[in-house]
């Protein structure tokens, strides 16, 4: 292997942290804080998978928020129909059943809006991607059958068998393994020859189309790569919180995903955990100050839109050089 | 079909659309020039409709308290330029997105401490608050014919400003192209402060035109900002006639929806679901004809012809 | 001989402005055929029609006797024609060899594999690096392209243009902003690749146009109005009046 | 960060010292957004309970918590999870939205902690999924409009049309009034829920319908912006308002400034009223008036009384916080004094209660507020308690 970077000794460090110090929390009686890694760990792949377009792909999708809520519906809606009858069909418990549909419809999701999304450039791209995953808050919302705008409360989780996801230390367990898990697939595919010619469209489109690469089905792949990865995200944010709404959709959820992304560094590997590491535990600690804790929130992204090229992970960088 | 209804919906509907091009227009010129995204565009109607809310309470007077909110939301909108806005201007549209959106959350806040959650009553004058009998059967509330009388007044005059004014001309020479505005040796900047502050007049003057309707209330920014964007993004950014027409489009659809569509669902599913599908149908609806409209032409249906 | 390019009455027009005039021409395989012309005399709009960047108002383009007037660029790509931009167009982002060997990967099968790291598969490294051997560059291959300088990045584009592999090389203006040795050199390194590649040149520098090209086109206002060896192109009356007159 | 996980590493080792004689209560309310318009008064309604208790339930402390929702039930999911995993409450009290207290009841519940709703009343938590340790200190979302549908009954009126908010609160409104109005319902709209503040095409598709009256829901400043526009589109004459949780203290002094006289004489249901004639109202209302200036809401009545039932269960057992079923007796019995007076509960937890029809007026001294014009029902049935198998 290569020599050590800062970089690498960072996110070496921080995984280790998030694999030591939650059940520490837990042991001491503190299942709160075990509680808000789970959130953070979770989001974390959320984040990572938006990453692996809007880092590498150059793909800035203002709708990622969608497949987290897809995800957790997977698990809420057959959950619902095991408890309260109808639409047998899916209805049951099954783990394996609501990951399967999870994953699936994330990426058929972002298969049909992402061949329509990556027809536009720029601004277009940002907005039309917000503009579908609006269309999934308003469709859930508009659902009587799952409470609409209230939400879902999911009385039984995702079963399995061996593991018991109602024991919070097993359910943070295999979120820690899903998110090293994620990681380990997002490098991959970056380092590949499918993720070279990724990050090329992302640098230069013209120059790789001129080449020969129809990136449109590149993009349009790793889209539909970074909606599955998410929409299991989304199953694991429903086993952990028990309640879903399509208020988890909703387009400012996206921007907070970005938000994380940008803050921990985009095109990095381990950026978008710190980024919503940071994030959650900032959101933690601001608001049980005031709150009125969004002004001082709002502050710190201007600041870090102003001030912090490359995100937190770039600060790193620049001493390793 | 209850033609009356139909004609008060349309109304109703034109109404709308004529305050969100109000909102979208301001959002367009700066979008268009200065090739900037600003979420926050928001915000700033939300506090122009506080600023009328309060000089109106303070002066007794809705008019007069227009007259005076307005150039000091133009004020407002260029010490946003001036201190956040035109130091992202040479960042990519991502960091425009993030900024302000972080701008969001600091002058929805400020206002939540400023003026507290509850919101304000705007009182109207009497002369105002009353309706008007159009013809037979038909009467429609005086103060929302204002407001389409004066989204169409406003309309008028940008359509003016940008196609028959020296200002203008640098509006579209700015929108198409830069090195040649800066070559006509026009400050480039304070062009740009100019446009910024106009857009937050446009957003600022909507907002206090909604608020005697809706109360002044925190949270009314976020509401409107997606769906502006919308409206530009369907009319192609940076073209003032895409957003005049998106905007009514869209205000037509939105209310002809919330009138209409309930009975449609009706027809196959039973009476509370459609009731609860119905309004959130039609806020999709707008969200589908977006979608629609960008999958036939990506650039939306006017946009500029250079860039 | 069947040409491996023909264009036949390309036209193109900006809004009432017409750059491309019923332009048509043909490349044999083999020759390095030049096309020269004055500013504006849309010689970078007709290059962006062969290579499917802008498409054509009217004409016909054909490759070895199919049509691509309408095929998209990744499409004439896969075809054999490739090209180099007039302005430095490259993945900054990327070190030297990465740009090349993603030049050389196009060739080398479907890029739809997710497993493999692209930086260890030494056939397709080892192939790039040859081509940057050529154009003198090994030196430079781990470097971040953004640190090179512009005489290096064109030297790059000419690296990404050979190592793509293409029955037929669209150059735009390849000598663009090099100095004069620099130059030089370049023009010695296309003169070795004379007859083994087939080359639509598009360049200012007089000396390496009738240096390198078997045929030379000259395009004035969007129309071809002469083509011809490089010594009847000389001696043509009415290039001389619209163009090398001043000479 | 290392530092900051370090610190609440220390925290964690230090909270097991730390065990005082005291009662922890955990409010859930909405203090941002602008739900806090309610959320603020109610809290107003917490603060003045304390103040009059003097900080003591017996020979504890009160250690009272607040949490924000945001208007949201996910993150009001989130601060009671908060409430119960890390503060540890005894008791889980607040909840002023029907959405958020459905997405918060599993997580009190499973902990096995005493939950007490101060306003919202979702059709389930009286119903199917009633428990032993939930306990409303207001209503039924169905009730009030219940009882404003006998009004009508009485009223003569033959046809109604209704306007309500989309969400679970909305929903339970609209099926109360439906369940007693004996007339004919000529439409029904739901609106998006809280964004939709403009009911232009609403109020033209009621008054299309040619309905005898309207009824409508609008609780916090969704109300103040409804009837702007009721007025506005000058209906007043040709389609009589009926009203639930829509009129109340909060609005009536922006009402006032903006001289919006159309609202005087408007008339809706409640089970309380700042008039009502027992001594802890009496004291709850003057003090509420000398410390902030204004008449209370229902919602600050509410959350009073929600700290006072505390009370009234932690001194039964004598501030034995473990023994849980004297706790729930003495809440099942209503030992506290209301200020709504005496009232008792039924199978599920719901208050049987008298149901009053109020109407604004002025008072002595000009200020807008409500009195009680007629004693409705002694009682209105919960709904949904046949569902409750507790």
């Amino acid at each position: 292997m290569g020599k050590m970077t800062v970089v690498s000794w960072v996110t070496l460090f921080g995984m280790v942290l998030l694999a030591v110090l939650p059940p520490l929390f837990l042991m001491n009686g503190q299942a709160f804080y075990m509680d808000l890694a789970t959130r953070l760990v979770i989001l974390g792949i959320a984040a990572v998978s938006l990453n692996l377009i809007l880092g590498f792909g150059g793909m800035v999708s203002f709708g990622h928020a969608a497949f987290i809520g897809l995800g957790a519906y997977a698990v809420g809606i057959p959950a619902h129909h095991a408890t309260w009858g109808g639409f047998d069909l899916i209805a049951s418990y099954n783990g394996f059943l609501h990951l399967g549909l999870a994953i699936s419809i994330s990426a058929l999701f972002a298969l049909i809006t992402g061949a329509i999304s990556l027809r536009t450039k720029g601004v277009y791209f940002i907005m039309i991607t917000m503009a579908f995953g609006q269309m999934a808050f308003f469709l859930f919302q508009s659902l009587d059958v799952y409470n609409g705008d209230d939400g879902l409360t999911i009385d039984v989780r995702s079963e399995f068998p061996l593991i018991n996801l109602d024991e919070p230390l097993q359910l943070y367990i295999l979120s820690y393994v899903s998110l090293v898990g994620v990681m380990l697939l997002v490098r991959m595919i970056v380092n590949s020859r499918f993720g070279m010619v990724l990050q090329g469209a992302k640098g230069n489109n013209e120059r790789m189309l001129t080449l020969g690469y129809n990136t449109y089905f590149y993009r349009l792949t790793a889209y539909v790569i970074s909606g599955a990865m998410c929409g299991y995200a989304g199953f694991l944010l429903g086993n952990f919180t028990t309640f879903i709404s399509p208020d988890m959709m909703h387009w400012t959820r996206s921007g907070e995903l970005m938000f994380m992304v940008i803050l921990g560094g985009a095109s990095t590997l381990f950026g978008p955990v710190l980024g919503s590491s940071v994030f959650i535990l900032v959101e933690e600690i601001l608001s049980s100050f005031t709150i009125f804790w969004h002004l001082p929130f709002g502050l710190m992204l201007i600041g870090l839109v102003l001030f912090i090229r490359g995100g937190l992970m770039g600060l790193f960088k620049s001493k390793g050089r | 079909m209850d033609y009356t209804l139909l004609f008060v919906q349309v109304l109703n509907g034109l109404q709308l659309g004529l305050l969100l091009f109000l909102v979208a227009s301001g959002l367009t010129l700066v979008f268009g020039i200065l090739d900037f995204v600003n979420l926050a565009h928001g915000s700033i109607y939300m506090i122009g409709a506080f600023i009328g809310a309060s000089l109106t309470l303070l002066l007794g007077n809705f008019l007069l308290a227009v007259l005076i909110a307005v150039p000091l939301t133009g004020v407002l909108g260029y010490l946003i330029e001036r201190f956040v806005a035109r130091q992202l201007y040479d960042k990519d549209h991502l960091d425009h997105v993030l900024g302000t959106f972080g701008l969001i959350l600091v002058l929805d806040t400020s206002a939540h401490i400023i003026w507290g959650p509850a919101g304000i009553t705007v009182p109207l004058p009497a002369w105002l608050d009353g309706q008007v009998a159009l013809f037979t059967g038909v009467v429609f509330p005086t103060f929302r014919l204002l407001i389409i009388s004066v989204g169409l007044a406003v309309a008028a005059g940008l359509f003016w400003l940008v196609n028959y004014t020296k200002l203008g001309m640098l509006i579209r020479a700015g929108a198409s192209n830069r090195t040649m505005v800066s070559a006509l040796g026009i400050d480039i900047q304070t062009l740009f402060a100019l446009v910024f502050a106009l857009g937050a007049m446009l957003a600022g003057l909507a907002g206090m035109l909604i608020a005697p309707i809706t109360t002044a209330s925190i949270g009314m920014g976020g509401q409107i900002i997606i769906t502006a964007f919308v409206v530009i993004i369907i009319g192609g950014i940076g073209s003032m006639k895409g957003a005049f027409i998106g905007a009514i489009i869209i205000g037509l659809i939105d209310t002809l929806g919330r009138s209409f569509l309930d009975q449609l669902f009706e027809l196959f599913m039973s009476e509370s679901a459609a009731e609860t599908a119905a309004p959130a149908v039609s806020a999709m609806m707008i969200y589908i004809l977006m979608a629609i409209i960008l999958a036939v032409k990506p650039q939306g249906l006017f946009p500029p012809k250079v860039r | 001989m069947i040409p491996l390019l023909q264009v036949a009455k390309l036209r193109k027009s900006f809004g009432g402005v017409v750059a491309t005039d019923d332009v048509s021409l043909d490349v044999i395989k083999g020759e390095i055929h030049a096309i020269i012309g004055p500013n504006g005399a849309g010689k970078t709009t007709l290059i962006s029609q062969l290579s499917g960047a802008l498409a054509p108002d009217s004409g016909a383009v054909t490759l070895n006797g199919v049509d691509i007037t309408f095929k998209p660029a990744h499409t004439r790509a896969r075809l054999g024609i490739t090209r180099s931009f007039q302005i430095t167009s490259l993945v900054m982002e990327m070190s030297v060899l990465d740009n090349v060997a993603l030049a050389v990967q196009a060739r080398d099968g479907s890029s739809f594999r997710f497993i493999k790291p692209a930086r260890s598969i030494t056939h397709i490294r080892d192939k790039a690096r040859d081509f940057l051997h050529q154009v003198g560059m090994h030196g430079r291959a781990d470097d971040p392209t953004s640190a090179l300088s512009h005489g290096e990045h064109r030297q790059m584009e000419i690296a990404i243009a050979l190592a793509s592999e293409a029955e037929l090389m669209l150059l735009d203006e390849p000598m663009a902003g090099l100095g004069p040795t620099e130059s030089q050199m370049l023009t010695e390194f296309l003169q070795g690749l004379k007859g083994s590649r087939t080359i639509l040149l598009i360049e200012h520098d007089m000396d390496a146009v009738f240096a390198l090209a078997d045929r030379i086109s000259v395009l004035v206002y969007g129309k071809v109005i002469a083509t011809g060896t490089p010594d009847e192109i000389r001696n043509n009356r009415d290039v001389r009046n619209a163009y090398l007159g001043d000479e | 960060m290392r530092k900051l996980l370090g610190t609440a590493l220390a925290a964690t080792m230090l909270t097991g010292l730390a065990q005082a004689a005291e009662v922890k209560i955990g409010f859930v309310t909405t203090l941002t957004t602008g739900g806090a318009v309610i959320g603020n008064d109610i809290k107003k309604g917490v603060d003045l309970a304390l103040e009059h208790m003097g900080g003591k339930m017996g020979d504890l402390d009160i250690n009272l918590i607040f949490g924000d929702d945001g208007f949201k039930p996910e993150t009001g999911k989130q601060v009671t999870d908060k409430l119960v995993k890390q503060d540890n409450v005894d008791f889980v009290a607040g909840y002023i939205w029907s959405h958020v207290l459905m997405a918060s009841r599993k997580t009190v519940i499973d902990s096995g902690k005493f939950m007490i709703t101060a306003n919202a009343g979702p059709g389930p938590v009286g119903g199917k999924l009633c428990h032993k340790n939930f306990f409303s200190a207001s209503w039924m979302n169905d009730q009030g409009p219940m009882a404003m549908g006998e009004v009508l009954n009485q009223k003569g009126v033959k046809s109604l049309y209704i306007i309500a908010p989309n969400y679970a609160a909305g929903k339970g409104m609209v099926a109360g009034v439906k369940r007693t109005f004996k007339g004919e319902v000529l439409g029904t709209d739901m609106t998006t829920w809280p964004t939709q503040l403009d009911f232009s095409a609403e109020l033209a598709k009621a008054k299309a319908s040619g309905a005898d009256g309207l009824f409508v829901f609008y609780p916090g400043k969704a109300g103040g912006a409804f009837m702007k526009q009721y007025q506005q589109a000058g209906l007043k004459s040709s389609l009589p308002l009926y009203t639930a949780f829509t009129i109340d203290a909060l609005s009536l002094p922006k009402f006032q400034a903006a001289g919006f006289t159309d609202v005087l004489g408007s008339q809706f249901t409640g089970h309380w009223d700042p008039n009502l004639d027992n001594a802890q109202n009496k004291r709850f209302v003057a003090d509420f008036r000398a410390q902030h200036g204004a008449y209370p809401s229902p919602y600050a009545a509410q959350a009073y009384d929600s700290i006072f039932m505390i009370k009234g269960a932690v001194e039964a057992v004598g501030g034995d916080l473990t023994n849980q079923d004297g706790m729930r007796a003495a809440m099942e019995s209503a030992n506290y004094d209301s200020v709504r007076g005496a009232f008792s509960y039924d199978s599920s937890h719901i208050p049987v209660q008298p149901w009053y029809l109020r109407e604004v007026v002025k008072d002595s001294d000009g200020n807008w507020t409500t009195k009680i014009v007629q004693t409705i029902a002694q009682s209105v049935e919960n709904p949904y308690a046949a569902d409750c198998k507790m």
